[in-house]
């Protein structure tokens, strides 16, 4: 068998080939996606909505677009927007510096139209007290305001005052989200997750826990679409669809190997 | 581009290849990134810690005249028993408020917020009107959850009528972790697309800034 | 006493969320409570985190103090960890490097050195999985079969040269593959993994409270 | 303790009571102004007849009745590769996840990383337990130690057998790493809790040669498992196997009646599921709305 660090530089080879040769892809958009964008499209303009950054910098690439895309849609459609974060390292600094990027883009201004609560640790305790009273969890934001003095805020007090919780997320807190928020809040959740995670979740939208899916980079492409800001999810997919197709002539040709070589045993033995 | 910025990038792209370097095999530079990966690792959770349950949490209100939070300072404080063996037990008060409580909040939303609507999803009409394919949808829900069920059921040997049931639901979860490794394959190559377009585009276009 | 605080303590505090879990929290004291008691549990659980950073500077101090084998290393850990926290932890009224906002120690190691480490870690996943598809995936027997084919399916369908190419079989193969597959087999399996865990998870859950389950609090 | 379930067998029958004479409007009516979530009443028998069904089976398990458990293919890997390791004078490396003790999984794993040290102890093979929290590192010494005590061969445990390695999950799956590369184990174990680090270690361990088990209930992980391992404890035989093992009352009564659960649920589905399809099952499946 040879060494397997020539596959790793075809690996290396296929996603760095597009990014010399640009070419982009008509990406089609799956119901999932739609089911979420949807959702979003209906709600009265000026809704409340919560975004949260659960996610780690290492997986930056996959979950980033995502928020980008959403804050775009929630932005337009003049949404307030609520961030919050379970994961201490990096989530509130990316949550500060997504939202101030596109806030400006859109002309939103920070304690009005958005505001970014931080981290706490303990997720399940922060996800349960927020039912009852989401200053008692969050006295202050994330730059250490404290909450009374954000005009938003006057109107938030718990779940109740919130339309939508659009969840993107790197890790399994998607699962409390769903079975303490929305089970005991019945607030709707959508959720943008890694495409690691993305198939556990298709359980959860056929049972109405979950209202749209947004799987991964090709997820993220999808919403870019839906809300036509092209982003990086959209200029991915070629190196995507490389290595891809890269990952299954390897699993062809290791495959003709093995019949070739089980067949010359065979014959060597009968 | 300013120098800090220049030497931002230089700082991160270090360490990116030294870690990448393991692909060829192991040697100093990634032994070097490893060990200063554990310790700003750790490093992180304090000053998290200081902020955010510290400061934030304990001391401004304390302050601000909430002092029934003396009562968690001082069950977290005793976490520190721990480190002394003759009193280490002390430690399990603490540690059993944190855990009691979350297991509380876990009973109760494993078995409404999993169970009940999961259970209740799966009931469906096996006769429908919208024709074969949501008939063939339905089916495949049902035997689906039964037979992974049956899988994992572990009062009786796999035999007869309950072999057969466990053989599908070997087959179910082979299609489905199928997919799930399809679908993961997604996940890591975007990572890479993420640490390549930052290697090509910052770092190499500080080439063009220096020389 | 030293069995018994505890096992009265976990009991007591399970118990609130699960009364209060029954009753409306309007109505009664429990409601009250029940959000105090989570927000200290956020408290006491911080303190653990802490906990970690003593034991890994007692274990990484012994390896140099007694110059064991690749004690260099282990200095740099010590010094790379006390390097991000002591600066995090003094107020930034004394200088923008201290606290942990922008432009602070604290920030600039963790988003120029400790991100991209971790986010490359996880880019060399991509090459395991080729590697690890070319060498494993192999069509021993009818399982392994069925994984293949699902798993080479869902990678030609999650990217768009690939769901051309599934295109060229039929229009619908695509999202034949979105509805039986995923939404379909692939649920049904996750579902059936849901409910397990859940069951899984509760008796646990349950066995803490009760004080039945004391694995967590370490024996004597 | 016995007498719990006896309690709570009441306090199930009582709700049964409530239910059946109340039962329409007592579920979908939503009481937003009454002190009783009556709208939450199912999922509280639920909540009763589970604790009773573990608990009773916990009980019997501790007065030593006998409770079958099938065989779980996959245990006597483990007992071949530290066999392996031994011929090859090379060292186990076990991981026990990489959560704190609080989760079942990690317990799960410490209680077969017992089982393993007995079998390291009786060659005397070289054993290392990389762990990631405090916790695990006091668990898992115990378990180690004591099991060298029972084996006859205290002298060859060594403390420094489970040690405690970095916090962050990739920093700990890089140090690991260096062990594997470095120490050349000739067995790697996983059962516990793993994330996206499984793929790291199991491909390493694979290029350096060694034999690979490894046991997860973590879907999200098990294909990569399955792909690189030579064998995988799937989901709940995580549980089942330690359970077997151990014959810990705990783990395996808990198992049996998680065990009843499950044929209670599939019943309930099937009932559900034959109902709605006759048209006549709305009011049964109005017994599985939340309430909110």
């Amino acid at each position: 068998m040879f060494d397997r660090r020539w596959i790793y530089l075809l690996v290396a080879l296929a996603v760095i080939f597009p990014l010399i040769v640009p070419a982009t892809f008509k990406v089609h958009i799956t119901p999932e996606a739609r089911q979420l964008f949807d959702a979003i499209e209906a709600l009265p303009d000026s809704s409340i909505v919560m975004l949260t950054f659960d996610y780690y910098p290492s997986t930056l690439a996959e979950t980033e677009p995502i928020s980008v895309a959403a804050l775009h849609h929630l932005f337009r459609k003049d949404c307030r927007v609520l961030t919050m974060t379970t994961i201490p390292l990096g989530g509130p600094s990316i949550a500060e510096r997504v939202t101030r990027a596109l806030a400006k883009e859109h002309g939103k201004v920070y304690g009005v139209d958005y505001v970014n609560l931080g981290f706490k640790y303990n997720y399940v305790a922060v996800l349960k007290g927020m039912g009852t009273s989401i200053e008692a969890i969050y006295p202050m934001d994330n730059s250490s305001t404290p909450l009374s003095e954000l005009p938003m805020m006057e109107s938030i007090r718990n779940y109740d005052d919130i339309s939508f919780i659009f969840v993107v997320s790197d890790n399994a807190i998607v699962d409390y989200w769903i079975s303490i928020v929305n089970a005991e809040y019945a607030t709707p959740v959508g959720i943008g997750v890694t495409a690691v995670s993305a198939p556990k979740y298709y359980a959860f939208i056929s049972s109405g826990q979950v209202t749209g899916l947004l799987g991964g980079m090709k997820g993220a492409a999808e919403y870019e679409r839906l809300v036509k800001a092209e982003g990086m999810a959209l200029k991915g997919m070629a190196m995507q669809s490389l290595v891809h197709l890269l990952i299954i002539a390897l699993v062809i040709i290791g495959n003709i190997g093995f019949f070739a070589s089980r067949r010359a045993r065979r014959r060597a033995t009968a | 581009m300013s120098g800090i910025e220049i030497l931002q990038i230089w700082v991160a792209a270090f360490f990116t290849l030294a870690i990448f370097s393991f692909l060829y095999k192991d040697n100093p530079f990634f032994k070097l990134a490893e060990h200063v990966f554990a310790g700003l690792s750790a490093g992180y959770y304090v000053g998290l810690v200081w902020k955010s349950i510290i400061l934030q949490q304990l001391w401004y209100p304390m302050m601000a005249g909430e002092w029934l939070l003396v009562f968690p300072a001082m069950l977290g404080a005793l976490m520190f028993a721990r480190l002394v063996p003759k009193i280490s037990w002390v430690s399990r008060v603490s540690l059993a408020f944190v855990m009691g409580t979350t297991a509380g909040v876990f009973l109760v939303s494993q078995l409404n917020g999993m169970i009940l609507p999961q259970m209740q999803a799966t009931m469906l009409p096996l006769v429908l009107s919208e024709g074969a394919g949501a008939t063939l949808m339905a089916l495949v829900m049902v035997i689906g959850v039964i037979s992974t069920l049956i899988y994992f059921y572990f009062s009786k040997e796999h035999t007869g009528a309950l072999g057969v049931t466990a053989k599908v639901g070997v087959w179910f979860i082979m299609i489905a972790f199928g997919a799930h490794f399809g679908y993961t394959v997604m996940a890591r190559v975007s990572l890479l697309i993420g640490r390549v377009n930052f290697l090509y585009e910052d770092w190499l276009g500080t080439f063009l800034l220096i020389f | 006493m030293r069995r018994v605080a505890p096992v009265i303590i976990a009991f007591l505090s399970g118990f609130v969320t699960v009364i209060s879990f029954c009753f409306n929290p309007d109505k009664t004291v429990l409601g009250g409570i029940e959000p105090r008691v989570l927000s200290w549990v956020t408290i006491v659980g911080g303190f653990t985190l802490l906990l970690g950073v003593v034991s890994i500077t007692r274990v990484n101090w012994q390896a140099v103090h007694r110059k064991k084998e690749g004690w260099p290393y282990k200095f740099l850990t010590l010094v790379a960890m006390y390097v991000m926290a002591v600066p995090a932890m003094l107020p930034s009224s004394w200088s923008p490097l201290f606290g942990d906002a922008e432009g602070s120690i604290y920030d600039w190691l963790f988003m120029h050195i400790d991100a991209p480490m971790m986010g490359t870690m996880f880019a060399m996943l991509a090459f395991y999985i080729a590697s690890a598809a070319y060498r494993a995936f192999r069509a021993r027997n009818p399982e392994s079969t069925l994984l293949l084919a699902a798993a080479v399916l869902v990678m030609l369908w999650r990217v768009p040269m690939g769901e051309a190419f599934l295109r060229l079989f039929g229009e619908n193969v695509p999202g034949f593959i979105n509805t039986y597959l995923m939404n379909g087999v692939n649920a049904a399996v996750q579902r059936g993994i849901v409910i397990g865990a859940a069951l899984g998870a509760a008796s646990m859950s349950l066995r803490i409270m009760l004080g039945i389950e004391r694995t967590y609090m370490g024996k004597g | 303790m016995h007498r719990l379930p006896l309690k709570l067998s009441l306090v199930a029958a009582y709700n049964l009571v409530l239910l059946i004479l109340g039962s329409e409007p007592a579920l979908a009516q939503t009481t937003v102004d009454s002190v009783f979530r009556w709208d939450r009443l199912n999922a509280m028998i639920l909540l009763v007849v589970f604790s009773v069904v573990i608990l009773l089976y916990i009980k019997w398990a501790k007065e030593g009745k006998p409770l079958f458990l099938r065989k779980i293919p996959g245990l006597e890997a483990v007992e071949e590769a530290v066999g392996r390791a031994t011929e090859m004078g090379r060292p186990v490396l076990f991981i026990p996840g990489i959560q704190e003790l609080d989760e079942i999984e990690t317990i799960a794993g410490v209680s077969i990383l017992g089982r393993v040290a007995k079998i390291t102890a009786q060659y005397e093979t070289p054993l290392m337990v990389p762990v990631r929290y405090p916790l695990v590192l006091a668990a898992g010494q115990e378990v180690v130690e004591q099991a060298y005590t029972e084996m006859g061969k205290h002298d060859a445990y060594s403390k420094d057998m489970v040690r405690y390695v970095a916090g962050e999950q990739f920093a700990f799956a890089a140090t690991v790493n260096g062990i594997m590369v470095r120490e050349r184990p000739a067995a790697n174990i996983f059962m516990g809790v793993f994330a996206a680090e499984s793929l790291l270690l199991a491909e390493t361990g694979n290029a350096a040669g060694s034999i690979q088990i490894a046991g997860t209930a973590r879907p999200e992980q098990l294909p990569f498992f399955i792909a690189a391992c030579d064998y995988t404890l799937m989901g709940e035989e995580l549980y089942a196997a330690s359970a077997y093992l151990s014959h810990e009352p705990l783990m395996l009564g808990g198992l049996k009646g998680q065990d009843l659960i499950k044929i209670l649920i599939v019943i309930f589905i099937v009932v559900g599921v034959i109902l709605v399809t006759l048209g006549i099952g709305d009011t049964f499946y109005g017994w599985f709305d939340l309430g909110n």
